[in-house]
This record gives structure tokens, sequence and C-alpha cells, in this order.
């Protein structure tokens, strides 16, 4: 039962699951955090193919995840970042009220 | 030597000028005019140098070729045959005039607009001798610019609405004829863009044939203008200052006409014949309709811009009717309608002047104070309508004579707009001229004076010479067409 | 059932529940204490998937840094009442689009699914291939511009953050008022 | 071909009135009234001297002998190729005598009528006639349907400018505007005649249209038809006859020239100028025996109505028009002619006569207010006595000779319907009776009817001297043409013009001399009508003067005759029923159709396509509010269609 189709299937869970959070959700936090959960789903992916290929293929899919890894801490702290820069200047953190640059 | 390059130097020493112009110290208008003014004449002596060394049989001459956009295979290569060089005389006679015209009108922003009209007259010129189909389209946009700025700056009260409309139509025109440029362009494999080679490369399929064929069509019918794309023309006219009414009445219109024979004719000639009877429909339709609105108008410039589409009319109804006598009629025409209808503007224009309205309800009784005027607008009425003697009734006559041979009952038909144009025209001409005088600013009204008098004088010159001896004129125009409507010649 | 597919079974329930729970609670500590739990399941699964420094990596720096990072943010800006959104307010419309456009993106990401193997090939139990030292022979052979240009994201990264959230003195009143 | 001296003089001709025209036109008023008085004359005076020479080249030289001064090319485009040149034959020079001769007794009576005009206005009024005098005698000279058509429009024109020469007055103006209209609109048709006889024999020449005439497929019937509806209008015959008697508005002496003796016979000219081609197409010279008889009657009863003196005179040309139409309809073009040119003499004399009246009476026209002008003004009084008797055909004045030879010529003629012709030719003939006994006893007999009527003053100077001579001319006029009955070899004029129509075997003409029942008759005829002429006129006279009270009576006692005498009054209300039928619908329809169509219909497509692009823009706007989700979602659909897309290869 366990094998690339089961990790393929739990990944585009995860994939799914992080769409709805970056769209429906208004708070900033739970959207960074559902783009986390997106990054985990995409890396869970490619160790998947990783251990399906094995050999050197398989390494480069491990690197692949170590480096979302990386470029999701990155990611994380600019967002956080963002995240207290923009709650200094509005005192909350609903994305609904950016709305300055409307057309 | 400098007679190889003497086309190039007519069709832009007006940009030269007009660059000349705008270096000059804004409120010196007097040397801003004097400048112009010389430049304008100076491009006319040297286009009569032109016709001087034309000769008619020998198709194009003058002809000048460089390199311009050498990946696409675009060249400036330019060159006058009967058909343009014709038309480059109306142009630059008439700028001139124009400038002439606008000595006293022109308070605003005179640098500006002394060089949007040079600039105007080197695109206008660029159009009649460009044989390279993207420089023809270069140009073709190039006039639109200092048009909808001399309606848009310098018109009227209602200038905006007029000059955005103008601009729109004829873009929305062009911008066809551009998808059908490129298109060309790949069909005859994106070798270049020369006339000759595009009317002669590989044929196109039928159904590509009468596509490409209105993309074109509809740009120039804009310009022409044929009956249901003419509403802007009133609007245009009646907002332009004198000296751009005249210029477009002048010689835009003839782009339009032009712009049939010179491209839709050569490139697509099934297509063209196949809805020649569809373009004279049209043409027949303006000639009445035309008429009949200037019946109807109140406003001087807007009646005359609407018999500008009743001659118009002939003009194309010359060209869509097959006969090379009416081809050369129409073109015949569209030379008289240039100097009829820009001396009618010069002459709106001096009323406007005075008493700065256009309505004829404001007029009335002028012909006893101001005899000189009331003679020139009955000579150039006159020959607007076509009067036999002057230069309007031989365009009408071989018109008519040719469309007869090939459809009677059209010609019968369009013989009509001539009996409208007298009753239009002479209506006009009591309503300002003749009875008592009614309101008491015509009283003291100055007569034409001295510049006045000269801007007028070629015309009303010409309207005389071109009636009595259009021999001359035709023989160089006449070849040309006959090649062009007899097939084959590009 | 293999001990494989048991544990891979748990390790799924607590990846997609972990993530459900954390897009669906109101407070922001719920949620990144859910993700957590998520992200421990994608660490064991990792190691299902014979790789286990990646599993360890994953538990240390992703559960263990990134979502703390979180937590700590929203400890920093006491964010626990979070933000009317997701039970009433007016995003009720974009709660469906939402649900519609994660459905289609699950379906179109499980598509592959349908046509990869059923089973893992064996594996050869001598060549360490998920362990440490094969995954660092690999990192330093193969890969090692992408190391270098990771630590440099990670340096604009820092620095970014430094320059948008520094540490400016508070302002006594926030413009705009709360 | 032998060449005649005067053949490179012939230009003359024609320049010197244009030469008046250019030099009175531009420097007139500088020049003085002097100068004007002069020079305006002298340019028909000039032409008539030359137009003199020309004939006796043309009497010394052999018959149908042609003088020709080709001039310049006016275009020459391969199939059509067109010269402008002069050309004199028999036709041509009488006519140009009697332009220039009667133009030139005209322009002198003129300037003592024009006298009391401002300076400007007096040399604008000898511009205008010089002008015409040139157009005329270009339409007269012309060797081709082009350069004819340039003299045709071109009096036109000056028709235009003089009716309308007060022009303050807009009622001028407008008769000015209908009678330039109402030509254009037969011009038009003559237009077309020439495209079909282009298109029929290739060629525009009178020479060669006349040799090579040949009625192939109606071509030539269809053209001499839009021919002679181009003559209705120019010669003021039904249908087109509506602008005349509003052409009055002009001076009198424009009325004499223009409108009497020369303009309005460009049509019937133009027939005798075409005659071979007119000969080939027996269909249209019925129709214009016919539409010339029936204008003769219709114009007759009008002219019996008319209070004015103009007016009267108006209906009576166009009525004498009709006839000369009815002898061209018969092919008696010498006939034709002749009247043509005794009518110019004698209906000059009249519509003088009147200027005469109407100056001494400071501008009064109306008959009701003269009377008893005879005491007053005797000299006035016999010319125009002459005039009149000679326009009612009394011999042995000129009218009697002329009116003979068109009522003989329609006797013997072959025309279809041919006795109701000659009825109504004659009942014609007599109503021109009826009408100038009226007019003269209303305006010389009776008691004078009103002040000015009472010091009526006679016309001095050059008025009294052209109204002397041209009232000799009416008079004599008759010896030109004596029918062959009178006296052998008399009809100098028809034996003159006949070779010129030779080949064009036409009817028999009065001058071909038949054999002697044919002269038997006409001697008789002549005795019938000479008599029907004075009874008609003392009958006239009478009811005007004895049974006066008694006509008033019987008149308001029958409301059927008074309702016609009031229809006659208004000329039959066709002035209505074409103001209703075209002029009214084309200015009312033109204002609907612009406010239907240009602004209704095109402008509101054009300007709703505007409002339609605003409006698009509006929809799209909400696209971009500024909702960061929004933005979101937005993201991840296009993603999601767009990896669909890219794998659309893999689902089929």
């Amino acid at each position: 039962m366990f094998s690339l189709r089961a990790c393929l299937v739990v990944s585009a869970a995860l994939l799914a699951t992080g769409v709805y959070g970056v769209v429906a959700r208004r708070n900033i936090i739970i959207v960074l955090l559902s783009v986390e959960v997106m990054l985990n789903g995409a890396a869970l992916a490619f160790a998947a193919f990783g251990r399906q290929w094995l050999g050197a293929a398989g390494h480069a899919g491990q690197v692949v995840v170590l480096l979302t890894m990386a470029v999701a801490a990155a990611e994380a702290g600019v967002g956080l970042a963002l995240l207290l820069a923009f709650e200094r200047h509005r005192r909350c953190v609903d994305s609904d009220d950016a709305r300055t640059l409307r057309g | 030597m400098m007679s190889d390059h003497l086309l190039s130097l007519v069709t832009f020493l007006p940009l030269a000028a007009a660059l000349g112009v705008a270096l000059v110290e804004r409120r010196a208008e007097g040397a801003i005019r004097g400048l112009s003014l010389l430049a304008s004449v100076a491009t006319f002596v040297l286009s009569l140098g032109l016709w001087a060394g034309f000769d008619p049989a020998a198709g194009f001459q003058f002809l000048e070729d460089a390199e311009w956009i050498a990946p696409l295979g675009a060249r400036y290569h330019v060159g006058v045959d009967g058909l343009s060089l014709v038309l480059v005389l109306l142009t630059t006679l008439l700028s001139p005039l124009a400038l002439a015209a606008s000595w006293r009108s022109v308070g605003r922003a005179v640098k500006e607009f002394h060089v949007a009209l040079l600039v105007l007259e080197t695109a206008m010129l660029g159009v009649f001798v460009a044989r390279d189909l993207l420089l023809f389209y270069v140009f073709w946009e190039a006039m639109l610019i200092p048009m909808y700025l001399l309606i848009g700056v310098w018109g009227g009260p209602g200038r905006f609405y007029a000059a955005l409309k103008f601009f729109v139509y004829t873009l929305a025109g062009s911008v066809c004829m551009l998808v059908g440029i490129v298109y060309l362009y790949v069909a005859k494999g994106s070798v270049g863009f020369d006339l000759g080679q595009l009317a002669s490369g590989a044929a196109l399929g039928p159904s590509e044939e009468r596509w490409l064929y209105w993309a074109f069509a509809l740009a120039f019918m804009v310009k022409v203008p044929l009956f249901p794309f003419h509403t802007w023309l009133p609007d245009a006219h009646v907002e332009a200052p004198t000296a751009g009414s005249v210029l477009l009445a002048g010689v835009l219109l003839k782009m339009g006409a032009y712009g049939f024979l010179r491209l839709a004719l050569p490139l697509f000639p099934t297509a063209f014949w196949c809805f020649a009877p569809l373009v004279a429909a049209l043409a027949i339709v303006g000639v009445i309709y035309g008429a009949l609105m200037a019946l109807a108008q109140e406003d001087l410039k807007r009646l005359i811009a609407y018999s500008s589409v009743s001659h118009l009319g002939f003009v194309m109804l010359g060209i869509a009717s097959g006969d090379p006598l009416a081809a050369s009629g129409g073109v015949y025409q569209m030379l008289n309608h240039g100097v009829s209808t820009g001396a009618l503007f010069l002459l709106v224009g001096v009323l406007y002047e005075r008493r700065h309205t256009r309505l004829l309800g404001d007029f009335g009784g002028l012909a006893a104070g101001m005899p000189r005027l009331a003679t020139a607008f009955l000579l150039i009425a006159l020959s607007s309508i076509g009067l036999p003697g002057l230069n309007g009734f031989a365009g009408e006559f071989l018109v008519l004579l040719g469309t007869f041979q090939v459809r009677p009952l059209w010609a019968a038909t369009a013989g009509l707009g001539v009996v409208l144009g007298a009753v239009y025209m002479l209506r006009c001409y009591q309503r300002v001229f003749h009875g008592e005088v009614v309101h008491e600013e015509n009283r003291g009204l100055a007569d034409l004076d001295a510049r006045e008098l000269a801007c007028l004088a070629p015309l009303g010159l010409l309207t005389v010479v071109m009636g009595l001896f259009p021999g001359r004129f035709l023989a160089v125009l006449d070849p040309t067409v006959r090649a062009l409507v007899e097939g084959g010649g590009p | 059932m293999t001990a494989a597919d048991l544990s891979f079974l748990a390790a799924a329930a607590a990846m997609v529940g972990g993530a459900a729970l954390a897009v669906t609670r109101r407070s922001a500590v719920y949620a990144a204490l859910s993700v957590v739990v998520s992200f421990m399941g994608v660490g064991v699964a990792y190691f299902l998937l014979a790789a286990e420094f990646l599993g360890i990596a994953q538990v240390f720096i992703y559960a263990g840094a990134i979502i703390v990072l979180f937590l700590f943010v929203i400890m920093l800006l006491d964010l626990r009442r979070g933000v009317p959104d997701l039970v009433r307010g007016n995003d009720r419309p974009f709660h469906l689009p939402a649900l519609l456009l994660a459905l289609a993106v699950f379906l179109l990401a499980a598509l592959p699914a349908t046509v990869c193997p059923g089973e893992w090939p064996p594996l050869a139990p001598d060549d360490g291939f998920g362990s440490t030292g094969g995954l660092g022979r690999a990192v330093y052979s193969g890969h090692t511009l992408a190391f270098e240009v990771v630590g440099l994201v990670l340096l604009a990264a820092v620095v970014g953050s430094v320059a948008v959230a520094g540490a400016r003195p508070p302002r006594e009143a926030p413009p705009g008022g709360a | 071909m032998t060449h005649y001296p005067i053949e490179a003089q012939l230009h003359w001709i024609v320049l010197a009135p244009l030469l008046g025209f250019a030099l009175i036109g531009l420097a007139g008023a500088r020049l003085g009234r002097g100068a004007v008085s002069l020079l305006g004359p002298a340019a028909p005076g000039v032409a008539f001297v030359y137009a003199l020479d020309a004939l006796q080249a043309l009497r010394g030289a052999p018959e149908a002998t042609v003088l020709a001064e080709p001039l310049w090319s006016w275009l020459d485009l391969g199939a059509l190729s067109v010269s402008v040149g002069l050309r004199v034959d028999a036709l041509a020079a009488t006519l140009a005598l009697v332009v220039t001769g009667v133009g030139f007794l005209i322009h002198v009576y003129s300037v003592g009528y024009m006298g009391h005009e401002p300076d400007g206005s007096y040399a604008r009024y000898f511009a205008f006639l010089n002008l015409f005098t040139f157009a005329m005698l270009v339409l007269v000279l012309a060797d081709n349907l082009v350069v004819f058509f340039v003299g045709w429009e071109g009096v036109g024109l000056c028709s235009y400018l003089l009716i309308g020469f007060w022009y303050r007055d807009l009622a001028n103006s407008d008769a000015g505007r209908k009678a330039f209209v109402v030509n254009r609109v037969g011009d038009l048709a003559f237009v077309l005649g020439m495209f079909v006889a282009w298109r029929a024999f290739g060629t525009l020449d009178f020479a060669r249209l006349n040799q090579e005439a040949h009625d192939d497929g109606g071509l030539a019937t269809l053209c001499t038809l839009l021919f002679f509806i181009g003559a209705t209008g120019k010669s003021a015959q039904l249908p087109l006859h509506v602008w005349l008697p509003d052409a009055m508005a002009g001076p009198t002496p424009v009325s004499a020239l223009i409108h009497a003796a020369t303009m309005v016979t460009a049509g019937v000219y133009m027939i005798g100028r075409l005659g071979g081609l007119y000969a080939v197409a027996p269909a249209t010279l019925a129709v214009v025996a016919w539409v010339g008889c029936l204008t003769a009657l219709y114009a007759g009863w009008v002219a019996l109505a008319q209070r004015d003196i103009k007016k009267v005179l108006a209906w009576s040309t166009i009525s004498q028009l009709g006839t000369m139409f009815v002898a061209m309809g018969v092919g008696a073009y010498a006939s034709g002619l002749f009247h043509l040119v005794t009518h110019a003499f004698f209906k000059a004399t009249l519509f003088l006569g009147a200027g005469a009246v109407i100056h001494g009476l400071a501008g009064e026209q109306d008959l009701g207010r003269m009377g008893g002008l005879a005491r007053r003004m005797p000299v006035t009084a016999l010319c125009t006595l002459l005039g009149a008797l000679a326009l009612a055909g009394v011999p042995p004045l000129s009218g009697f000779f002329s009116k003979d030879a068109i009522l003989f010529a329609v006797g013997v003629s072959s025309v279809p319907g041919r006795s109701a012709l000659c009825l109504l030719a004659w009942s014609a003939a007599a109503l021109t009776g009826l009408y100038v006994a009226r007019m003269m006893t209303l305006a010389f007999l009776g008691a004078p009817r009103s002040a000015a009527a009472a010091h009526a003053h006679e016309p001095r100077g050059t008025m009294a001297f052209a109204l002397l001579v041209l009232a000799a001319l009416a008079a004599a006029g008759g010896a030109l043409g004596l029918p062959e009955a009178v006296a052998h070899g008399a009809d100098r004029l028809g034996a003159f013009l006949a070779p010129g129509w030779a080949g064009a075997g036409h009817g028999p003409a009065a001058g071909a001399g038949g054999h002697a029942g044919l002269l038997e008759a006409e001697r008789a005829l002549m005795l019938r009508s000479g008599l029907l002429g004075v009874s008609v006129l003392a009958v006239g006279v009478l009811a005007c003067t004895a049974w006066g009270g008694a006509l008033e009576a019987l008149f308001e006692a029958d409301p059927g005759l008074a309702a016609l005498r009031r229809a006659a009054l208004g000329r039959f209300y066709v002035d209505e029923v074409y103001g209703a039928a075209v002029v009214r619908p084309l200015v009312a329809g033109s204002r609907l159709l612009w406010r239907v169509v240009d602004v209704g219909l095109v402008d509101a497509v054009v300007n709703g396509l505007a409002r339609l692009v605003g409006l698009a823009a509006v929809a799209l706007r909400p696209l971009q509010g500024g909702l960061l989700r929004g933005y979101a979602a937005l993201l991840a659909a296009a993603t999601v269609l767009l990896v669909v897309w890219a794998a659309r290869g893999w689902f089929r």
C-alpha cells in the first residue's frame, strides 16, 4: 500500500490544503503557514521520487528537499518581517485592510 | 547631383523648416510666419521643377531607393508618376495658401501651429510619393498627429470631440490596414514592402485577397469619406481652423481615393473589381446624400463639408466605374475639388475672421458692402457646382461620360447631384450675399484686402485655367490612371 | 499490511490532519501547533522513504525552527485573538471558491499518481542510500553550486528581515490607529 | 476647302463681348459712366460688324459652305477628343446677327433705361449684359456639343445674374435662383443626351453628328428627346416653363434681350443646328410639335388673364416659342427660324415699349392702373402698336408672314394627329390676337386710371432711338422671308438657310417652292389668316372697351367662368404643384434626413461605440479591487488552467 502513488496523493492533499489556506483565510499568519504546508507537499513528492529512482537521481531528489527547507526558512523569515512591519503600521493582520492599491 | 534627390528635398523641406521654426524664439511671431511661408513657397517652386522634368509617358520618375529597415526589407523607396505628381503639386500649392490665410487668424501658440502645419505638409507629400508600403503607412499615420493637433488646439469650441472623433475614426481604419500590410508582407514571403514587388508577387487565394482588400478599403473609405463613414468630416471641418480646413478638404480627403487607386487596385485587382459595384453604389449614395445634407445645413462650414462628401462621391464613382475615362475624370475631379473647396474654406475663413460666426442666419446682404468677396465667392461656388467653362465641369463631365458608357442608370442618378449642387450652393450664396442687411454688424465689414486676394487669386485663376485647358493637366495624369484601371501598372 | 504501510498511514493522517486543522483554526497558535504535527508526519515519511538525514532535518529545522519562529512572532504581536474571518464576516463568499480551487489542485496534482508504480524497488542494504554520508557526498560533489546560492539566499533573507522589521524606536501613537 | 480671310477673324465675334465684360467688370466703377455707356454697346456692335462680314462671305460662297476657326484642344484622351472651335454657317450667321443686332439696340436702350442706377451697379449691369452676349455667341458659334453646352449654361448663369440684378429684394434673387435651377434640370437631360450621342455616334461634333445620324436601336430618338427636354428648360416650354414669368423680376431690357429675343430661342436653334439628327428621329419631332402646340395654347390662355404688362409679354413669348417648336416639329426648320427672327424683332419692340411705359410711369407695371397713354406717349404707342400688330399676325407686318409659313407647314406636314395640331395651332394664333388687343387697349386707350398714368412722359434719347429702329425692323422684317406664293425667289432667308439641312431630307420647307397647287393653297391660307388676325383684334378691342361692362357682369354671374379666370391668372396652379411635389419635400426631406440618418443613425452608432468602451472598462474594474485574497485566487485558478492546458495532450 505504501508506494510512490500513495506519497504523491498525500503530497497533492498537502498542496490542496495549502492552496485553500492561502485563498480562504484573511489572517496573514495562517496564509504564511499554508504556504509552508504547500512547500512541504512539494518536498514530500521530491523525496518520494528520490526513493523510487535511487542512485544519483535519488540523491538529487533529496537535495531538492534540503534546498526547499532552506528557501522555506528564508521565505518565512522575510514573510514574518513584512508581517511585523504591516502590523506595526495597521495594528491588525487582516489582508483585506491592505486595499489602497485598488483600480 | 541635386536633381536626383529633388523628390526627397521637396518632401522633407517642410520638415526641415519645421525644425528651423521650432528653434526660433517664441515671441518672434513675424519671423516664424515668414520662415514657414518661405519654406512652403520654396517647396512649391521645387515641386514645379518636378513637373517641368516630368515625362508623362515614362511611368515612375525621380526614383530614390535607399536602405531603411534592413531586416524587414523595408526601403526608403520614393517615386512620382502622373497620379502622384498632380497630387504633390496640389499639396504644395494649398499649403502656402493655407499658411498665408492664417496670418492674422491664429493668435495662440503661433510657433506650434506653424510647426504642425509644416510637419503635416511633409507627411502629406510622403504619402503621395511613397513606393514602399511601410513607408506609405508611416506617412499615413504621421499625417494624423499634426491634423489632430490643428483641430484639437486651434479649433472652435467643440474641438475636442471633433478632433478625437477624427483621430479615432481614421486610426480605426488604418489599424485594419496595418493588419492587412503585415499579413500581405508575410503572404508574399516576407521579402520586402516594395509596391511593385507586392503587386507582382505570389498570387493570393480568392478569400484571402477579399479580406485583405477589405482591410485596405476600410481605411480608405473612412478617409474618402464614403457614405456610411463620413460623419467625422462635418464635425472636423466645423471645428478646424481655416488652414486646417483647407488642407483637410484640399488634400487629406484625396488620400482615400489615392489609396484605392495606388494600393487597393494593383494589389488586389480581382477583389477590387468584384466589390467595385458596391463602392460605386456607396459613392452615388454619397453624391445624393451629401447634396441633400448640404441643403439642410445652417452652418457654412458644415455645408461645404457635406458638399465635399458629394464631390468625393463623384471621384469614387469615377474610379469604381471601371472606365478609364471616368477614372481620369475622377482624378481630375480630385484636383478640382482641392482647388474649389480649398478656396471656399479660405472665403469662409475671411467671413469668420470678420464676423466670428458661420451661421447663414447671421449673414445677409453682404454683396453691397463687399463686392470683391461676393464676386470671388460666386466664381468659386460656380466652379464647385460644375459650371461649364470652369474646372468642376471638366471633371464631372468625364466621370459621368465614362460611367454612362458602363452603367447608364448610375450616371443618370449621379447626375442629380449636379442639380442638387446648384440648389444648395445658390441657396447658400443668396442667404449670405443677397437681400437687405438685417444684422447691423454686417453693415461696415471690410472687403477682401490685398493679402486675402493674394491667397485667393491663384485658386481663382486655376478654376478658369483648369476649366478651359483640362487637356494640359489630363495629359499628365491620364496615362498613369489608364494603366492602373486597365490592370497591370503598380 | 507491513509495518511500513501502517507507519505510513499514521504519518499521512498526521500530515493531512495537521494541515487541515492548521488551515481551519481561528486561533493562530492552534494553527501553528497543528502545522508542527503535520511536519512531524512529514519527517516520519522521510524516514520511510529511506532519507534519514532529511527526516531529522525536517523535524529539527522545519518543525523545530520555522514554526517556532511563527509562534514567537504570534506571541510577540499578541495575535492570539486572531482575525474574525473564517466563521463569520465578509469572507464567506471566498470559502466556496477556495474549496473548489483546492479540489481542482488536488485532482490535478494527484493525476500523475495514476500512472506511476505501486511499489518501491528493493533497497540495497549496504550502500547507505539515504544515509547522511551518501547525501553529504551527493550534496558536495554534484550540487555544490546550489548550496552556495542557498547560502546567499539565506543571507539576503536575514538582511531583508532586519531592514523591513528592524529595531525601530516604537512610536507612541501608531499612525492610523487600531 | 477654300479659306476665307474672315475665318481668321471669327474669334473677334466672341472676344469683343468677353473683353467688354472683363474691362467693365474689373474697372467699371473707375472708368466712369460715360466710358461704360460707350464700351457697353460697343462690344455687341463690334461683334455685329464681324458677323456681317461673315454673312457677306457666306453669301458670296457656294451653298452650305462653313467658315471654321479651330482654337485649341480642350482635351484629348484617346477615345474622347474635344476641341474648342468656332463654326459659322448660314444658320449660325443668322442667329449671330440677330443676337448682336438686337443686342446692340437693347444695350443702347439700356443706357437710357438704367440711367438712374448708381455707378457701381450701372457698370455691373453692362458687364453682365456683355457676358451674356459672349455666352450666347459661344452657343451660336460652337462647333461641338461641349462648347455649345458651355454657352448653354453660360447664358443660364447670366440670366441668373441679371434676373437677380436688384438682389436687395429677395424676391428677385429667388426668381434668379429658380431660373437657374429649372434650367439646370433641363441641362442635366441635355448632358445625358450628349452621353447617348457620344455612345451612339462616337462624336460630339455637329458636322459629323448631322452627317452620320442614323437611328440604330432608338439611340438617336433617345438622344434627341433628351436634348429636347434640355430645350424645354432653356426655352421655357411645358413642363419646365415655370421660371420665365418670374424672370420678369429682372430689368426690362434684360427681359427683352434674354427672355424674348435670344436666350429662350436657344432651344429652337439647337434643333435647327442638329437638323440632321432630328430628321432621323420622327418620334421626337412629333413630341416637339405637340409639346410646342400645347405650350402655345396653355400660355395663350394664361396671357389672357395676366394683369402685369411684362407678364403678358412673358406668356406671349412662351406661346410664340411653342409655335416655333411646332414649326421645327413638323420639319419646317426654315420657317421656324424665320419666325424666330421676326419674333426677336417684334417681341423686343413690345418689351422695350413696355419698358418705356414702365419708365414713364415710374415703375408702374399693372395694366389696371394704366390707360390713355396713347395721348401722352404717342411715339411709344405707335412703336408698341407696330410690334403688337406684327405679333397678332396682321398683314403686311413681319409676324403675319412668319406665322403663316408655320401654319401652312403644319397644314401640309405629315405629323401624326395633323388635323388636331392644325386646329390647335390656329386657335393659339387667334388667342394671340385676343391678349394683344386686351393689352393694347388697357394700356393705351381709355382714360388714365392712375396719377402716374396721368402724367406719363415720353422716353427720350437712346430709348426712343432703339425703340424706333426695332419697330421699323418688326414692320419690315417680313421682307426677309416672303413666302414663295407672294413672289418667286422672295424667300431669301429660306433659300439662305435651306442648304444647311439639304442632306437631312426634312419636310417641305416653305421656300422649297412646290408646284402650282401648293402655291394656290398657300395664297388662300394667307388670305384666311390675315382676315382672322384683323377680326380677332377687332373683337378684342371691343371686348375691352364697349362690351367691358357686359363681360364683367358675365364673369360675376357665372362662378365657373370666374374660377377659370382666377385659374388662368394663377397659371393653372402649376407652380403650386411643383412647390408641393418637389421643392417643399426636398427641403423638408433633407432636414429630416439629416436629423434621422446622419445624427440619429450614423452618429449614434459612432458615439454608441465610444460609450460601449467606457462601460466595458467599468465592468472590468472590480478585477483589481485591491483584495489580496482575490489576487491569490486568480493566481491559483490561472495556474490550474495553465497546467490543464499544458497537459491537454495527456488527457486525450
